[in-house]
């Protein structure tokens, strides 16, 4: 195992090791307990009734059978909720219209996607609740879906929702109802003027499928309402404030009568932010009076939770005969599914963000149509919209036959440089990636073979801070318990209580990292963005300085001189004024902290954070592929990562984030796709076809961790789980096209879309 | 003084203008004293006690979290951009 | 529609064990529901994921692709059974090692999986794990982590 | 999971009983691999599960002394690809078996749960077909042997009649100089199911000749497709490119695919030839 720091982290004692995670032992021995692990006295099991329909109104739901069959204790529907109202609530790293949240949670009127759910039932077993949902009676009235983002956008098109006009960012609205939900630009420079600068221009129409998360762990929600009113949650969530706040006003409860837990989750990537069962589970439970368990199986998963948007994009590039870019006009047109809220935003400002354009014009399209709403996944909007202008910039460098990795550094951001969305960057690692991976093994090495092909991509994703909270006593023992409001789903209790162990000058091991439920710990903002590592060790570096201030106050009472006169060290030594001998006074950590109890009582630290300055990350990709002619597969043979991660806290899960970031990037690259035929039935709804990478799919991923420290963290972390899922389409589709000449314009480029771009094609 | 970077689709609240100047210790304060002269700007980037709908300000490359009172220090630059998320 | 009970008697990680099932259960079902394991864990329920593998006489199976009825005197073992007492086998410390899980939701099904796999096989090739495992998906690791485990669980140099 | 029962047949005499006292609802679980997902998604009505694996004639491997095999219909696949005289000689067994599902499928799907699912797709049925493979089934009245080209009748239907199932399949011993291979295209490199697969056998004599050749192909019609032309266009003569491209030809015309989630209709055909093409070749390496 490599052991041995990086030079970034040489200086610290805890970051940049590799200690085992605190959660380790209850993760392989199966002790951990995620959300359908549950257990409870009483306990009814749910499921939930689904519509077949991709869109229909609801003529009438009639539950009587179910209801009377033996078991069945609760029938609900959407009229069982209290009304919902448009105001807008948290929903984690943005924000949703309360009314559209619960129609998701359980249609209205209309059912806006196969798999929308339309009733939900609670029973003593879950066989009979599977088969009390095969009583209840629904018709439907059936309307003509919308499945395709263009045929979205035309006037005349049928519509998911008569109110929704046209949002402008000024704040106007189109006249007319419309599916685009709204519209968003960004200009920069004098575009005409920069394409008329251009030697070579070169333009690609892409179109990408809808592709899910794929967390292994489907949702769960398990919800026990008292008879003193207050609701307890037991859920895998990436958020648990955020499902509070979410189920709260939906049963129209304080946020202070439910309490939300957060049990292990078995992955997320943005997907577990939104809520879906619970709201069913805290309703069944207030009908029944007792704890009920909701669980998704696969089908519903894929067929109802939120995969990432599919997208009609189209991009323009110019540059000069040298490799300057000199312009960009990018249009995007981004699903958001069943309800607003694509993350087309996100996508639209990724986009060009790793190169200095002077002038650029990008639009970004929220439209609705009759697929699942989407959520975030892993660098919401960026690895289409990258997808888009890195697979042209690769087409360019190409046709001015110039080296793609140079070509980028030639154009490439350093701080300084300003965004078209306005941002202007600080301290970034772009250039850096880039001249790591010029520098690395794989892209010194010559490939060689038939059908075999390079391919390189960028990738720019921008982080996120936002409110993090944690506490943390010191016991006699010299151990630490670290209470933290963050669902680990990746080794974050392990990456924060470093940076808490770092700060205090003890070792990882001595501390010992909790999750608790939303009544325990200050807000926590969701696991997601790229941000708990980052902003859990903020919260971390405050609570342990804290603690810093309070020792050197305990210290001075046992020796009883000035405050000002103590000093905690880096090494954990807490020193004095010599005593009234000339004696050297001084403590280590765990000989104060033996001495606590009897000196006036424990100490806690505490800290809130509330950071924004997470730092963007850069990352660059390397992919040999092969390509087999005759059936249009493509198989991976070498991939390097090169991303910067500011510091790296624990560098095997910093690798670990890359190269699963690089697995769910080849996935979308090559096989996952939303299959659905022309009523909106999602004809691939299981894992056997929706195609993830298996163990065989893959070779092994080579990590190089850049380190750019970032200036607006105490350790110099930026997020790290993001970025590595941008690159690998842009850079898997260069290598096809260098192995085979072919240059694919969608996702995914799987075996027979290439089959019908090169041997098919006259067909 | 601060400077205000105005989107191509805020620019009809602008009589065009692409980039503002404006004075002001915080968000808040800025965004008053925008109103003075574009007051349905003002009025866009402001919803109740926090920050329009669907919008997002950034204060040096920094998305602000703390709403209206964020302290601005002189001489920043403020980006208006949509509210982004993460996976 | 209505379903009956039935007693099942086997062996579980050493332990007889005889327990009531719902006789439309499966293997997975009655380990997680009936007698508190839940170690192994529902990915998919139709045999595409490998969350929910266990041992079964001696081959490691889908426990949502068996029956509980099939099981009457039959050996499983899980996830819980591979360490003895607080001693983790080569492999969990392996596991743990080598950072080979991330949400853990995989971990228990893979680690039966690989436990199999080097009973049979003590000196597997990167091809023929990655081939032995290609029926347990993981989302996290992109499997690089995994293999490495397992290659030191096997006594294998690992980079 | 439906309302489904389940009951553990001792003998094949018992199992006819309860197959046909069971009527409709009643189905034969061997690995259970498609039956259980079945039951459980609901996309088959039954209501009775007899359990047949523990039948001694229903599972194991014999080898005959004139070098044929049986193999029990509820034979799990990687008792087939773990015999030696199995892996020498019909290497084919071993092409599909060790491709059907990953590992821990392996440890319970059969060969005859997989001929008996009678999927378009399956990867055991071609390989079944190009061996000359019969199938023994039990019934009500009586035994009766079925060629395996003949078994399957459409998507998820075959002749098995009420109260009937296999128990047990039956290959000639290899002829001299015979050679077999089945290959299947998926999209990733384990767990698909095929969007097409094909398998062939031939014989050559001592001068290269192709004395004797069957080729199958999958999931390019209702069933598995036995293609004589295919066969025709190699014998009587030394493998060419001209003749194995007319093979391949002759695949890809008896292709009558669909387009689903798996393939389309001419990635399909145009796999059909590929395929066989790419099964002639590997199969004459192993009859040489």
């Amino acid at each position: 195992m490599v052991t041995a720091q990086s030079p970034e982290t040489e200086k610290y004692n805890v970051i940049g090791t590799r200690p085992i995670r605190h959660d380790g032992v209850d993760k392989v021995t199966g002790a951990a307990q995620y959300g359908a692990d549950i257990s409870l006295p009483g306990m009814l099991a749910g499921r939930v009734l689904r519509s077949p329909h991709a869109h229909a109104r609801i003529v009438s739901i009639d539950t009587s059978k179910a209801e009377a069959l033996d078991g069945v204790l609760a029938v609900i529907t959407n009229a069982d909720f209290p009304r919902a109202s448009d105001e807008v609530i948290d929903t984690g790293e943005g924000t949703a219209q309360l009314n559209w949240v619960l129609d998701n949670v359980i249609a209205s009127d209309k059912v806006l996607y196969k798999g929308h759910a339309v009733a939900a039932v609670a029973a003593t077993d879950h066989h009979i609740a599977e088969d009390a949902i095969e009583l209840i009676e629904v018709e439907y009235d059936v309307l003509i879906p919308v499945l395709d983002v263009r045929d979205a956008m035309v006037d005349g098109s049928p519509l998911l929702h008569d109110s929704l006009h046209t949002g402008e960012m000024d704040g106007s609205k189109s006249d007319n109802p419309s599916n685009t939900a709204s519209h968003l630009q960004f200009t920069k420079g004098d575009l005409d003027a920069g394409f008329a600068d251009a030697d070579v221009v070169i333009e690609r129409e892409f179109e990408t499928s809808m592709a899910h998360q794929g967390y292994i762990e489907p949702h769960n929600g398990t919800a026990y309402y008292r008879a003193d009113g207050t609701l307890d949650v037991w859920t895998s969530t990436q958020g648990a404030f955020v499902v509070r706040d979410s189920v709260a006003p939906l049963l129209q409860l304080s946020p202070s009568q439910v309490k939300v837990t957060p049990m292990e989750i078995g992955g997320g990537f943005g997907g577990k932010i939104p809520v879906y069962l619970e709201p069913l589970a805290a309703l069944l439970s207030q009908k029944t009076g007792r704890p009920v368990k909701l669980t998704m199986n696969r089908e519903e998963v894929l067929l109802a939770t939120g995969p990432t948007s599919g997208t009609y994009m189209r991009v323009r590039m110019g540059a000069k005969r040298d490799g300057t870019i000199t312009a960009a006009d990018v249009h995007l047109a981004f699903e958001a599914g069943a309800y607003p809220g694509s993350p087309v935003g996100a996508g639209a400002m990724c986009a060009l963000a790793p190169y200095d354009i002077p002038n650029q014009r990008i639009d970004g399209y929220d439209v609705v149509v009759n697929k699942p709403k989407t959520a975030a996944y892993r660098a919401p909007g960026a690895p289409q919209s990258e997808f888009a202008t890195e697979s042209v910039l690769n087409e360019l460098a190409e046709e001015l036959g110039l080296d793609p990795l140079e070509m980028r550094l030639q154009n490439a951001c350093v701080e300084g440089a300003q965004r078209a969305d306005g941002f202007t960057y600080g301290v970034i690692g772009n250039v850096e990636c880039l001249q790591a991976a010029q520098d690395s093994p794989h892209w010194q090495s010559e490939l060689q073979g038939p059908n075999r092909g390079r391919g390189i991509a960028q990738g720019f994703w921008f982080n996120i801070g936002f409110e993090s909270s944690a506490y943390a006593q010191v016991n006699g023992d010299g151990t630490v318990p670290l209470v933290l409001g963050s669902t680990d789903i990746g080794g974050t209790r392990a990456s924060i209580a470093m940076q808490l162990a770092e700060t205090l000058g003890i070792s990882a091991e001595d501390v010992h990292p909790h999750v608790v439920d939303t009544n325990s710990v200050g807000y926590t903002q969701v696991t997601g963005g790229s941000r708990t590592t980052f902003a859990g060790g903020w919260a971390a570096y405050e609570t342990a300085m804290d603690i810093r201030r309070q020792m050197e106050e305990r210290a001075a009472q046992i020796w009883e001189c000035d405050t000002s006169d103590v000093s905690y060290g880096d090494d954990a030594i807490i020193r004095g004024p010599q005593d009234e001998d000339g004696n050297d006074q001084q403590f280590t950590f765990k000989e104060l902290a033996a001495q606590l109890v009897t000196s006036g009582g424990h100490i806690v630290g505490r800290a809130d954070v509330n950071k924004t300055s997470s730092g963007p990350a850069f990352a660059t990709h390397i992919v040999d592929v092969e390509v087999d002619p005759d059936t249009g597969k493509v198989d991976v043979l070498r991939y390097t990562a090169v991303q910067d991660a500011g510091t790296a806290i624990h560098p095997a899960y910093v690798e670990g984030q890359m190269q699963g970031g690089v697995s769910q990037g080849v996935g979308m690259a090559l096989n996952e796709e939303y299959y659905y035929d022309e009523s909106g039935d999602l004809k691939n709804a299981s894992l056997l076809d929706y195609r993830m990478p298996t163990a065989l799919d893959l070779p092994m991923i080579e990590p190089i961790i850049v380190e750019v420290p970032n200036p607006g963290h105490p350790y110099g972390v930026r997020g790290v789980g993001e970025v590595p899922i941008i690159p690998p389409a842009p850079a898997v589709r260069a290598a096809i096209a260098n192995a085979i000449g072919v240059h694919m314009t969608e996702l995914p480029m799987s075996p027979r879309a290439i089959l019908d771009a090169t041997v098919l094609e006259d067909e | 003084m601060v400077t205000v970077l105005i989107p191509q689709p805020l620019r009809t609240l602008t009589d065009g203008e692409s980039v503002l100047t404006a004075e002001g210790h915080n968000i808040r304060a800025v965004i008053r004293d925008l109103g003075r002269r574009y007051p349905e700007l003002a009025e866009r980037l402001v919803n109740g006690s926090r920050i329009g709908r669907g919008i997002s300000l950034a204060i040096n490359g920094d998305v602000v979290s703390t709403g209206l009172i964020t302290k601005v220090p002189e001489g920043a630059e403020i980006a208006i951009v949509p509210q982004i998320s993460g996976g | 529609m209505a379903s009956e009970h039935i007693v099942v008697s086997c062996t579980i990680n050493g332990e007889q064990q005889v327990f009531l099932a719902n006789e439309r259960d499966s293997l997975l079902e009655a380990l997680r529901d009936r007698i508190g394991l839940t170690g192994a864990k529902e990915g998919c329920n139709n045999g595409n994921c490998g969350a929910c593998c266990v041992n079964m006489d001696g081959r490691i199976v889908n426990s949502c692709l068996v029956m509980a009825a099939e099981c009457e005197g039959s050996e499983i073992r899980t996830v819980e059974g591979l360490a003895s007492g607080d001693q983790l086998s080569p492999l969990q410390n392996a596991f743990l090692e080598q950072a080979a899980l991330q949400c853990g939701i995989c971990t228990p099904g893979f680690l039966v999986a690989a436990e199999a796999l080097l009973e049979q096989n003590p000196d597997p090739s990167e091809h023929e794990i990655r081939y032995w495992l290609a029926g347990n998906l993981c989302r996290c690791t992109g499997y690089d982590k995994i293999i490495k485990a397992v290659q030191q669980a096997a006594g294998q140099s690992v980079v | 999971m439906q309302a489904v029962k389940y009951a553990r047949a001792g003998s094949v005499e018992e199992a006819v009983s309860l197959l046909q006292d069971g009527g409709d609802g009643a189905r034969p679980l061997a690995g259970g691999t498609d039956v259980i997902v079945q039951a459980r998604e609901r996309t088959r009505d039954i209501d009775l599960f007899v359990d047949i694996k523990h039948i001694p004639e229903v599972v194991g491997i014999s080898h005959g002394d004139d070098g044929s095999l049986t193999i029990g219909a509820a034979t799990p696949c990687y008792q087939i690809y773990g015999d030696e005289t199995i892996a020498a000689n019909y290497p084919i067994l071993v092409d599909s078996t060790s491709l059907i599902g990953g590992t821990a499928i392996q440890g319970r799907a059969s060969l005859g749960g997989n001929l008996c699912n009678s999927s378009p797709a399956a990867d055991g049925i071609p390989s079944l077909i190009v061996l000359e493979a019969q199938v023994e089934i039990a019934g009500p009245n009586g035994r009766r042997t079925v060629a395996v080209e003949d078994f399957c009748t459409a998507p998820g239907r075959n002749v098995l009649g009420a109260g009937e199932f296999a128990i047990s399949l039956h290959f000639p011993a290899p002829a001299e100089g015979s050679g077999a291979r089945f290959l299947r295209f998926i999209p990733r490199n384990e767990m698909d199911i095929a969007v097409t697969n094909a398998a062939t056998q031939l014989r050559l004599d001592g001068d290269g000749n192709v004395t004797w050749a069957r080729v199958a192909i999958g999931a390019v019609a209702p069933t598995p497709l036995l293609v004589s032309a295919a066969a025709d266009a190699i014998v009587g003569q030394p493998l060419s490119e001209e003749t194995i491209a007319a093979a391949a030809a002759a695949s890809s015309a008896a292709a009558n695919p669909i387009t689903d989630m798996r393939g389309s209709v001419r990635q399909r055909v145009h796999l059909a030839g590929v395929l066989t093409e790419r099964t002639i070749r590997q199969a004459a390496e192993r009859a040489a």
